[in-house]
């Protein structure tokens, strides 16, 4: 006579010795496993953001590791916290991955503190990206309002990196302050090297600001848009989105050819722990990256 | 601990008590398996409960009790200047504590009351942060160990202290304990803020609020539903104004 | 499916021999309530006659079984300026007696999502794979309506189930382990004269529901609906206090929390069980809160349960057990909600 | 000869609750000693005034904490006196593991966190956990001991949630008591070595005859209710406490005086150990009689050995209980119904530090209209204050310097385990 139940331990399945590969979402991994990075670089930004250069240390897994334009990962600082963060850098760039991070709450002001050298953790890359070979052969139009800068380079370094299967590409870009913009030391290769047209402006200007004032949505006046051939990707706080896209839409911009980065609290990045949901939708899976459609489609997203 | 390159250092604590019963003092000795790990992220630097050792140079005072005499506010005062964080613990300096229910009546018809034709001096009771100003509350009746121990880790490693915002009934329902009101008896749990593992309704009685209001408490409905229960106006009040700690459902 | 028949005595037997080898959880009275009605919740048993399994419904789902209220999900160990992960998953095999239709239904919803679905959880996998699960039907009670959504039968997603007839219960076999476990008793085929009763006692079932709640159509109709002031007067009600999504089978959303512990030389990472409803749920750094009102929250349940879930796997995530409806103390429970939901908007249909 | 003192002590450190000593010596004469207890009143009287009868013990808790279990107990005597309820028995003996829970926790708090220093020359416990390791662990063990079987029982340490007007609102299962039973049973070593460890420490040579106050056991060592006895023959009902008491004001101190057959008495351990030596365990006895602590004995300090003697003590009970607990087959509901009604009750009960007392008028509704709660230290401090002028007339008579002078009278008032804000109440 026997009732025992046999023991089936997951811990002898072979996964268990693999890196997870967060790009197979199929298959069984252990989900929670980190990739081990060193922070190999610190670039202070302004007062609130900084860019962290990640290298994954395992050379396995930094083979594994690859992400498209409009991605993020989800760091972790052992002890403290997991956040969501866009990849900020180049695709191409296999050695290091770019994170510009606002210092915000728990995780992130943890972070801030951190030294060069130090060890933290990611998994990734998790969720949509921006539709890049599809604009091949398109003006491209990126328009970011504060940190919103940080998620759209990685499109542009895709832009810039192939620069002659593209036609116009523009960034608008609008802050408060001065004070607030971000990556300054590139725009002038951006313009100059890479034939990128851009557009700043701030909402309040300081003494030494010699740019445009204003809302973002008056640098529209300054381009022109060819509503035909144009794609745009939108990256901001969600009241500057609604109007931007509204005007595009009254510009006559298919709203299938504009794209916006959506944030919402996220825990997990893998379409779990819900947090992310926007009516029936996971931003972490099903976006974050949306084309305009789809967002007037859900009732809760803007 | 050296993590993310940067040195942890100890805390200087200096732990002081008014108006109160110093049962979140002795928290502060409780759960042994961790007490020698937990008093190592610390440099006692005054803690007249505990040890001799008599210092100014703390940095994080930990005030205890309620205010409800002239001296203690100097005292107070003296602490509040000497101290780069000041924090209230326990709901007796968080609210007021049991203490406000000396407040109901004027203060000679307390001192006649206990002390008879001797005169005593006191004042209406007041919490810390009525006093001097607080860069931390952490409440309970008494405190959590469990909580305070989160705490100092935070404050030795720099880390943000957050507190639940969501209700005592969260925990509780996670203990799979049976509703106190579905036995009848009256439970602030859905008011009131998390934190304690809902100590109280896992002994089968009901929450009293200790730890003060959860974020975006509905006082209204939940009045309403003891009142449905069964409950009279003046036992619902009874049971809301015992620690003082839930100040929006005591307006009304 | 393999069918089998067996004595209510044997069937005791069987139990006792699973319990004897495995850790076993089964419906035991822990409370009675104010009105003397017995209170019960699936809690460690160590023989047959400390469960009841004439019991009516337990107070909490079986949830926590699988995914349990706290979980550590990794630890770290910290040295110098390093640091190492580990994660395992640890579960010792156990048997769970007792389960009704509904929450072997609600087993197989988290199944869609903690496994079927992307990324599937190891953590939950690896409690799923190591409990063995024997159902049993029941009557239902004045307020279940599991089936309305249908979720008063089981086809899969358990070991064994039982049905009762009377002196005798008819099995459903739906595992080698059960079929090989059962070698250890006397079981019958069923015969002819079984499966009538086996049939008469599901339609029994079938009619006894008291309950209704209409769901046709509903992911659509809450999509209408969405604006509706009906939402204010539920969320006014609301105590946000997570009751409900704890005690339901089929609730998952979570959170996650780091804590170090005070050695300062090992960190965990904890998931614990959240709710939509709690006031936070939606609230991201700096303090916006996507769902800053009660009845955004109260809403939110609503659509993830019958129209969000609905529209991504097909079916609504509620079984209809209505443990959210009895747990409730400010009495939201779905049927009211949705009923009202349906005559507002009877209401608001112009007049012809 | 010394000639000259004067001796200050604000704020006396490693006790509960504020009290000053004041010393002053003039050629050689004693001028002033006093023990005065500037600890802020809380009026709870005052506060318990329409309150109702069920919320007094959750009040009344909150007047000490550390023998919060104690004041709980006190103040459910009295309501379930004046109501009349009868308490069913395993409630009864579940109480009575709490209270011993608390015994515990508290007598090992003194001896081994807040007197043990004084015995290694360390300002506080914290140094000890690097020289005197040993120690340490015995005092947490033990100590989290006592903790482990409050939280079980009355659902907490500190402010017991459990203890419930009627009996106890949540009974633990019976693998819980099984397995305190045993851990109960592997501490007993440790509770040896601390007797151990005592014996290689001194206690103060130090006598002055006193009258000793405590509940008197009828049939065992008396810890909740019965009849009040002194060590100079007074014996009188539960209900006429203030006979007992007369409690008097003096200016100098917040807290009240006492006496009784004398200018003051002590209540605490060694008035327990005093009065109902007889009713000890047989293995508690043989450790008193280690240190050669006979009934009566005069020396306040040894009032530390009393409290191992009774943490001994306390310890072997409680197995006792819990084996009558189990026998009873733990049944689930331990709490009696019962119907409000009006009337006036005293409760007496021995805690920690002595015996103590809560009084309560109840009104038809249930209301405390009037309240009256006596507290041990209140009782010990006029005979702390006694025994300070004493001890310093001795110490000045062996040209002791003002140091110490200062350690012993500090040592004298740490002896009586004062919870002063608990005095001031
Ligand atoms: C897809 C996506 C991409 C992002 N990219 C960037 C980026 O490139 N740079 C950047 O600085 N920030 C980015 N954020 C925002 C960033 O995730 C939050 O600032 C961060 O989570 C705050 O965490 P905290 O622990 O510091 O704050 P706390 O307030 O302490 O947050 C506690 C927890 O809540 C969750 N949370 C709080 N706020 C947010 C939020 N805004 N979004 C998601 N989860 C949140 C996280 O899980 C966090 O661990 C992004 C967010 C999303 C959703
Ligand atoms: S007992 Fe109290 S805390 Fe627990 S669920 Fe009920 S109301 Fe909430
Ligand atoms: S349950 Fe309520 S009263 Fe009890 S400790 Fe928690 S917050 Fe305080
Ligand atoms: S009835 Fe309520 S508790 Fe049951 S499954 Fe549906 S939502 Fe969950």
């Amino acid at each position: 006579m026997n009732y025992r139940l046999l023991k089936q331990d997951i811990n002898l399945k072979p996964f268990m010795t693999m890196p997870p590969q967060f790009n197979r979402k199929t298959i069984v991994m252990r989900t929670d496993k980190v990739y081990k990075c060193e922070i190999i670089n610190i670039v202070e930004l302004t007062g609130l953001e900084k860019l962290f250069h990640l290298k994954i240390l395992d050379p396995v897994e930094r083979e594994i590791f690859s992400f498209r334009p409009g991605q993020f990962i989800m760091l972790e600082v052992p002890g403290f916290g997991e956040v969501p963060i866009s990849v900020s850098s180049s695709s191409n760039n296999r050695e290091f991955i770019e994170l510009c991070i606002r210092k915000s709450g728990r995780t992130t002001n943890m972070l801030h503190r951190a030294k060069k050298g130090a060890k933290v953790g990611i998994r990734g890359p998790f969720g949509t990206s921006f539709p890049m070979e599809e604009m091949a052969g398109n003006n491209v139009l990126l328009i970011a309002g504060g940190l919103g800068l940080a998620p759209l380079r990685a499109p542009l370094y895709w832009v810039i990196e192939r620069r002659d299967e593209y036609r116009d590409v523009a960034v608008l870009y609008g802050t408060k302050e001065p004070e607030q913009m971000l990556f300054t030391y590139q725009y002038e290769e951006w313009e100059k090297v890479n034939h990128v047209k851009l557009l700043t402006i701030v909402e309040k200007a300081d003494k030494d600001w010699k740019g445009r004032t204003g809302l973002i949505t008056e640098l529209f006046e300054e381009i022109n848009i060819d509503p035909d051939n144009t794609y745009v990707i939108v990256c901001g706080p969600p009241v500057m989105f609604k109007f931007v896209c509204n005007h595009l839409d009254s510009l006559g911009i298919p709203m299938n050819r504009m794209f916006v980065s959506l944030e919402r609290r996220m825990h997990c990045g893998m379409g779990k722990c819900c947090r992310c949901m926007v009516g029936s939708t996971f931003t972490c899976v099903d976006g974050p990256v949306f084309d305009y459609w789809s967002v007037l489609n859900l009732q809760e997203a803007i | 601990m050296k993590y993310l390159g940067i040195e942890t250092e100890k805390v200087r604590i200096g732990v002081f008590d008014f108006t109160g019963c110093e049962g979140c003092e002795l928290q502060l000795a409780n759960k042994e398996g961790t007490l020698v790990s937990f008093l190592d992220l610390l440099e006692v630097v005054n803690f007249r409960e505990i040890s001799s050792e008599r210092g100014d140079n703390y940095d994080v005072a930990l005030v205890e009790g309620a205010i409800s005499r002239d001296n203690e506010i100097e005292r107070l005062k003296q602490i509040r200047e000497k101290a780069k964080v000041l924090v209230a613990i326990g709901s007796c300096a968080c609210f007021g504590g049991v203490n406000y229910l000396k407040n109901r009546f004027s203060m000679e018809n307390v001192v006649n009351e206990v002390y008879g034709e001797h005169k005593v001096e006191t004042r209406r009771v007041q919490s810390i942060g009525e006093v001097v100003k607080v860069d931390l509350e952490i409440p309970g009746c008494p405190v959590s160990k469990e909580e305070v121990e989160r705490i100092v880790v935070d404050l030795v490693t720099g880390a943000d202290i957050k507190f639940p915002k969501y209700p005592v009934c969260i925990e509780c329902r996670q203990k799979l304990n049976t509703c106190v009101f579905d036995l009848g008896k009256i439970c602030l749990g859905p008011i009131t803020r998390a934190g304690c593992g809902a100590v109280c309704p896992s002994s089968k009685v009901g929450c009293l609020g200790c730890r003060g209001p959860a974020e975006d408490a509905n006082y209204d409905s939940f009045r309403q539903i003891a009142l449905d229960h069964g409950f009279t106006a003046p036992r619902i009040e009874e049971k809301l104004k015992f620690f003082n700690a839930l100040g929006a459902a005591l307006q009304k | 499916m393999i069918y089998k028949v067996i004595t209510k005595s044997e069937f005791k037997k069987f139990i006792n021999g699973l319990i004897k080898e495995n850790q076993t959880f089964g419906p035991r009275q822990v409370d009675e309530d104010i009105n003397g009605k017995p209170i019960y919740q699936f809690r460690e048993v160590h023989s047959f006659d400390e469960m009841d399994l004439d019991y009516t419904v337990t107070y909490s789902s079986v949830k926590n079984f699988f995914l349990p209220f706290r979980e550590i999900l990794s630890r770290y160990t910290f040295q110098g300026d390093d640091w190492e992960q580990s994660l395992e998953y640890r579960v010792n095999p156990r048997v769970i007696v007792g389960l009704r239709p509904c929450d072997i239904n609600g087993l197989a919803i988290l199944d869609k999502i903690f496994i079927k679905g992307a990324f599937p959880s190891p953590y939950y996998l690896a409690r799923r794979n190591n409990t063995f699960l024997i159902g049993m039907d029941h009557e239902p009670l004045e307020d279940c309506f599991c089936e309305s959504l249908n979720h008063h039968v089981v086809r899969h997603g358990f070991n064994l189930f039982c049905s009762d007839l009377g002196d005798r219960y008819y099995l459903s076999i739906d595992s080698s382990k059960a079929f090989n476990f059962l070698k250890n008793v006397e079981t019958t085929e069923p015969t002819k004269k079984d499966n009538e009763k086996f049939i008469a006692r599901k339609n029994f079932i079938e009619r006894s529901f008291k309950t209704r709640v209409e769901v046709t159509g509903l992911p659509s109709f809450l999509d209408i609906e969405f604006k509706s002031p009906i939402w204010k007067k539920w969320g006014d009600k609301c105590l946000n206090c997570g009751t409900c999504a704890m005690v339901c089978p089929t609730c998952y959303c979570y959170g996650i929390e780091e804590s170090i512990d005070v050695s300062l030389k090992t960190s965990r990472k904890e998931r614990f069980q959240y709710s939509c409803n709690i006031v936070d749920f939606a609230e991201v750094a700096g303090g916006h809160n996507f769902r800053p009102l009660r009845e955004d929250r109260l809403k939110y349940r609503f659509y993830h349960h019958y129209r969000g879930f609905a529209e991504n796997a097909e079916e609504p995530i509620c079984v209809g057990c209505n443990r959210c409806g009895r747990a409730c103390l400010a009495g939201i429970n779905p049927r009211d909600v949705i009923n009202d939901l349906r005559l507002e908007s009877k209401d608001e249909l112009p007049a012809t | 000869m010394k000639v000259d003192m004067n001796i200050n002590v604000h704020h006396l450190t490693r006790v509960e609750g504020h009290g000053d000593i004041h010393i002053k010596v003039k050629k050689g004469e004693l001028v002033e000693s006093r023990w005065a207890v500037v600890e802020t009143p809380r009026f709870f009287e005052a506060m318990l005034r329409g309150i109702s009868h069920d919320m007094a013990p959750v009040l009344t808790s909150r007047i000490c904490g550390i023998c919060s279990i104690s004041h709980t107990l006190t103040s459910l005597r009295a309501v379930e006196k004046a109501m009349r309820i009868e308490v069913p028995e395993t409630a009864r003996l579940l109480r009575l593991l709490a209270k011993h829970g608390e015994t515990l926790q508290s007598h090992i708090l003194h001896l081994l966190f807040l007197a043990a220093p004084d015995f290694f020359g360390t300002g506080s416990v914290i140094p000890l956990i690097k020289s005197r390791p040993e120690v340490v662990v015995l005092a947490l063990r033990l100590k989290g001991l006592g903790n482990d079987i409050c939280d079980l029982i009355a659902g907490r340490t500190t402010h017991p949630v459990s203890l419930v007007v009627g009996g106890v609102s949540k009974a633990p299962s019976r693998e819980q008591l099984e397995t305190l039973k045993e851990t109960i049973g592997e501490r007993i070593q440790d509770i040896r070595a601390v007797v151990g460890l005592f014996q290689t420490l001194s206690m103060p040579d130090f006598v002055r005859e006193t009258e000793f106050v405590s509940l008197k056991g009828s049939n065992r060592y008396p810890w909740i209710g019965g009849e009040l006895v002194s060590t100079d023959g007074v014996v009188k009902a539960e209900d006429d406490y203030l006979a007992m008491t007369n409690e008097y004001k003096e200016d100098f101190t917040t807290s009240k005086f006492a006496k009784l057959s004398r200018e003051s008495f002590a209540v605490g351990a060694l008035a327990r150990f005093n009065n109902n030596y007889n009713f000890l365990h047989e293995k508690a006895k043989e450790a008193a009689r280690i240190f050669g602590l006979t009934p009566v004995n005069h020396n306040p300090f040894m009032n530390n050995i009393a409290q191992i003697v009774e943490c001994y003590h306390v310890m072997l009970e409680s197995i006792d209980i819990i084996d009558r607990v189990l026998e009873d087959g733990c049944p689930e509901s331990i709490c009696a119904g019962y119907e409000v009604k009006a009337g006036e009750a005293i409760g007496a009960v021995e805690a920690p530090r002595g015996i103590l007392y809560h009084h309560y008028d109840i009104d038809e509704n249930g209301i405390i209209t009037k309240a009256d709660c006596v507290i041990p230290t209140t009782q010990n401090n006029a005979n702390i204050h006694h025994d300070l002028a004493e001890l310093v007339k001795q110490q000045i008579m062996l040209g002791k310097s003002d140091e110490d002078v200062t350690r012993l009278s500090e040592m004298l008032v740490r002896a009586y385990d004062p919870c002063i804000s608990c005095s001031v109440h």
